[in-house]
């Protein structure tokens, strides 16, 4: 094991320190009880939770997967209990257990957004909301909002009004647009204290012998190794023109070096996703190693590692 | 509580490998992993070694489990060479290792009081069946067995599991071993010639679909060990989900993982692939859909 | 070796046929010369070139790869000895031994992809011209063609005003953008006779022990099996916006099963790029193993297979 | 003419593998691959095995070919188990088969006339020296060798490779074998004492700079073989370039697969690595780029 004592290994979203940079991704992690039997969730940085909902939502039909080459297709459609069974049932459990929550929120319209965080408000256990913007916009033919800077915009800015107190919001962004950093750009100037980055690409498989898409929703979302290129370098590009931003960096993380790979590049913190698929501990995993490599690297502390890559 | 209550990760190494008909029958040294496995669970096992491009477990249904022996706790796998992940595993040799979760998901539930008890697999499907057989007998039952599959050498019987059934039948479809057709043609005759009570069933969904029809007409209970794409194996993706009526009627997407593999055949929305039965709780009909 | 005579494997681009569906990707196979050894380059449906500049071009420095998981990032730069040396040497050459000769072009402005244009006119060995628009514009901020509706538009009209003949004219887009399609109706409608997707996603690797980009050029191009979902989706979405407009198809195609993937989304051709790295021969590989599983699906012409995955 | 003249393609059995030091010394059946193999020559070898994550080649220098002996013709290789490909292929046992393209590159140049010969290896740089020391020996020419490294397991000097050659020097950085220093301490004097005409060297290229550095001092020839990350061996990708002045003094960024790996040293701008050389054909000084 590690000597945590010797180095500072803490990090900063808005106003809320995390004792490690290692969180969960959302809807990588079940409610929580999923791993527990694995490990302790108070050795995370923070669990960040499956995007939550208004109402309660069946998500899509199956087949909701495809593996591809380092990496797979995802098609799950955001199912869950909705906000208030949500926030009966899960934030208690977590909380019992000693673990930090950053609950995701996701909604169609801006008017949802809004409910979401007035229904977070004054819950003390929180620390953060990450606002999930990669979602379809009903009132502008399904357009994702994190494609659109004026939706964006007005999503961050609805959940600034709303939520009341200093929770940190982080704004997780879609990496299939045109430019990233305009889009960080946005949600920054409209009030997010921090950024996700990021969520998984727009990508499809087919099914050769059915001659038809794999998936029953069609398309899916592509995350895993595959897309850590492209992963890094967001973080990398929106890093080098927000530096004073914190990013959740995330993407294809699976060992310590992958995760030194995004705070050199400008993270503050990692989220452990694909990875808790092929293994259950792999955010522990990844904590350990990335703490013996900071350490055997010289560092003191986290943040004198973070965006070193910038030079 | 809770979820995967008796699950442990371990590196555990290959006993033995050996093919039989279309299987590979694998045995594994997991130590008290073995303990707590029961019939019906599986374990989710990484596959590719360092630098694979297959990033998800796999999963295998527990064909038995036994915790004492010469190599302390065993358990052991019937492994069809079906794509990437599975044909590197049935190639493991002797001493490698691999890393398996388990014991994960439901088991069969077993009853209380000695009854008939009718076991239906499909292809591999027959491998936690036996184990299911040696508890059945232990407790009393009477257990006829049907085996199914499109040609012999598709079909999983050892000549051990003949000790604790009462009959076997076999069935394929090209009629290479038993009778000719399929396991429901003979269903019927049996489940009126063993006054058959229960019945468990393991295989291709569409078969236990099949199955549960005949089931519900002759109004018997009906366990069976279901079978959607897992990523995880552990209840964390929710991609392995199927369609369960609960106590109360409401349909939700469960995970079969969790929830199953082993399920009240009654309770399950059959031919739901590609569409959420309707009336499930919180569908949404909107054309526009978030995709994570 | 499959039966050719009762299959049609042809497939069309503009107004040239192709003996085979199997191209090589821009880039992916030197001048021709270093892969004849391995096979005869008029196996291939056609010989796509190395995108041509104007003048002669250095390239990038070095290191200028990074294998990723399945998949590497590349930062050539272009290099190459212009139009007139390439004119001059390798056309002739690959004339000679019977190959089919799509050339590819890049230029920095407008003015330089006209002058391309004018340069290939009236030489007739060429079956087409693939346009690669994912070239920073120098007169726009660098800001990639195929990035900006207006720009790419104006490239394809410019080639097509100074083509002449009836050479097919096929757009190459880059998948980082919000909305590939209608960067695709935008080009077609300027002119384009077919479209090529995808080229690279935007990629960058950390090198954790220097602490800085693993690439002298900071970010690259992410190839390979790791971005084949995205290139399917694309081949899908745009086939299903444009069904009549021949799609080349690639993106970390290796067997013949991906390739029939991309054909089933709505490709007529299908391009092998970084496979060739790790196997000199994989185009006559993906070749013969697509010709195999359309035979053996019932198939009678490539042109039946294309697009069936829209049902 | 064709680039690549003499390469196929071959699938090849391992015939042996065993750990030398920090290296593993392997041998491979190549059938004719090895008639045309030359000492400078490398192969390129596809790693991981099918569903592997690595999608490019591994480059490595011939150490030594043979096409007579028991097993028709043989190429042996010198692997160091670097990252995870070298590590996959130094991991394969005897039987195990693996996708090899080759002969590659460029070979050393060997002088028409006995001349007195100097060979410089730095780490599994010495690889191909053995090779080319035989037959610079046929030829009546004097050979003496400098080996060095880190520390002495990462000396790769098999006993007989000795015998080919007058003198065998080595250098450890650690003073762990031979003299404590690198090999370009020993250099001036061994030139000075063996009247060195001639001078051949493969290893990291920092050293392959600072030997340069002494033979343009001492104003001899000097054929070096460069190391650059390499995707495909076979010069389509254009990812191993190194910068390299012509006969007419115009610098090219030149193929090190193609156009090397066996080079002129008096022709490498070296330090060269991040940045184009000032001067170099078709450098743009633009600060816009394209990636590809
Ligand atoms: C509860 C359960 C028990 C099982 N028991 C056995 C058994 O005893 N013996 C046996 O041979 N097989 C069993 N299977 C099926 C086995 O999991 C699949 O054959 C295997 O995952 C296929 O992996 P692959 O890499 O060979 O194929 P691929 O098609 O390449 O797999 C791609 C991905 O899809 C998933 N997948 C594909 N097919 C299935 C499937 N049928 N079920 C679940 N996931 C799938 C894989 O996990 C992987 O993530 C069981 C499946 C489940 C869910
Ligand atoms: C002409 C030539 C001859 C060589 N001869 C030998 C030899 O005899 N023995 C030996 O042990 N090694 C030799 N090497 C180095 C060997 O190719 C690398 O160690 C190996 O490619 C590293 O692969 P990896 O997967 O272990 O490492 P990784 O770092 O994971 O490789 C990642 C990628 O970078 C490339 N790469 C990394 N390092 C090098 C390198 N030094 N040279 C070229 N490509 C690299 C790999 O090909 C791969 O595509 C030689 C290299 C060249 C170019
Ligand atoms: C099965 C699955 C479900 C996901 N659900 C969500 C979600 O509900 N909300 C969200 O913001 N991101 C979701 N994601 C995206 C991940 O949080 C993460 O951004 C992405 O997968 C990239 O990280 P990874 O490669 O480590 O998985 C999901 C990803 C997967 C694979
Ligand atoms: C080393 C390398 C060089 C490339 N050069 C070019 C180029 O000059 N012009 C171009 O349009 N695309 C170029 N590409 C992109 C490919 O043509 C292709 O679009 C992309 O690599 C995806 O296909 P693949 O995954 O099969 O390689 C290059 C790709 C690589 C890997
Ligand atoms: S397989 Fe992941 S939730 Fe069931
Ligand atoms: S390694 Fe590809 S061109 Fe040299």
């Amino acid at each position: 094991m590690s000597d945590f004592q010797s180095f500072d290994f803490r990090t900063k979203f808005g106003s809320r320190y995390f004792p490690s940079p290692i969180f969960t991704a959302s809807g990588c992690a079940g409610s929580g009880k999923e791993l527990s039997q694995f490990f302790d969730l108070d050795e995370l940085g923070a669990v960040v939770t499956k995007s939550i909902a208004v109402k309660p939502r069946s998500g899509r039909a199956t087949p909701r997967m495809a593996e591809t080459p380092s990496g797979m297709l995802n098609s799950i459609g955001l199912q869950g209990p909705g906000i208030d069974q949500f926030l009966a049932d899960d934030i208690p459990w977590l909380q019992s257990k000693g673990a930090r929550v950053i609950v995701s929120i996701s909604g169609e319209t801006i008017e949802e957004y809004a409910t979401l965080a007035r229904k977070l408000r004054g819950i003390n256990a929180l620390f953060g909301i990450e606002v999930n913007i990669s979602c379809p916009n009903v009132e502008n033919r399904g357009l994702v909002f994190s494609c659109d800077p004026v939706a964006s915009r007005a999503v961050i800015e609805a959940v600034r009004r709303n939520i009341g107190g200093d929770y940190p919001i982080i704004a997780k962004l879609s990496p299939d647009v045109t430019d990233i950093v305009s889009i960080a750009k946005e949600v920054v100037s409209a009030g997010a204290d921090g950024l996700a980055l990021i969520n998984t690409l727009l990508g499809m498989v087919i099914d050769i012998d059915a001659a038809r898409p794999k998936l029953a929703g069609v398309t899916g979302g592509l995350s895993g190794p595959a897309i850590r290129p492209v992963a890094v370098r967001a973080i990398f590009q929106v890093h080098a023109a927000l530096p004073n931003i914190p990013i959740l960096g995330m993407g294809g993380v699976t060992s310590g070096r992958d995760a030194l790979e995004m705070i050199f590049a400008g993270a503050s913190g990692v989220s452990i996703g694909t990875a808790t698929f092929g293994n259950p501990t792999a955010a522990i995993r990844v904590k350990e190693e990335l703490l013996g490599l900071l350490q055997s690297k010289g560092f003191k502390s986290l943040k004198d590692a973070i965006g070193v890559a910038h030079g | 509580m809770n979820i995967n209550p008796r699950a442990i990760q371990k590196s555990v190494e290959v006993l033995s490998n050996k093919k039989v008909g279309s299987y590979h029958h694998m045995v594994f040294s997991v130590g008290e992993m073995a303990l707590h496995a029961k019939p019906g669970n599986f374990v989710a096992i990484a596959v590719g070694g360092n630098s694979s491009a297959m990033v998800l477990r796999r999963a295998f249904a527990i064909y038995r489990a036994s915790d004492r022996g010469n190599f302390g706790g065993t358990i052991e796998l019937v492994v069809a060479a079906h794509g990437s992940g599975s044909r590197w595993l049935s190639e493991r040799a002797i001493h490698d290792r691999v890393d398996m979760v388990g014991p994960l998901g439901t088991a069969f539930g077993i009853p209380t009081e000695p009854v008939s008890a009718l076991l239906v697999g499909g292809g591999y499907g027959s491998a936690p069946l036996f184990g299911l057989a040696e508890v059945l007998k232990q407790r009393g039952c009477r257990v006829d067995i049907v085996l199914g599959a499109s040609n012999a050498n598709k079909i999983y019987a050892p000549l051990e599991g003949k000790r604790s059934v009462n009959t076997m039948t076999l069935t394929t479809e090209d009629g290479g071993a038993g009778v000719k057709g399929r396991v429901t043609d003979v269903l019927p005759q049996l489940i009126e010639k063993h006054n058959t009570e229960i019945i468990y069933s393991c295989g291709p969904m569409a078969m236990l679909e099949a199955v549960d029809i005949i089931a519900q007409r002759f109004e018997i209970l009906h366990q069976c060990a279901v079978e959607e794409s897992m990523a995880c194996g552990i209840g964390v993706c929710m991609t392995c989900v199927i369609p369960l009526k609960n106590d109360a009627g409401v349909i939700k997407m469960q995970r079969s993982c969790i929830e199953g593999p082993v399920v009240d055949g009654s309770k399950v929305i059959w031919g739901s692939s590609r569409q959420i039965p309707s009336g499930t709780w919180g569908h949404q009909s909107l054309g526009v859909q978030n995709h994570e």
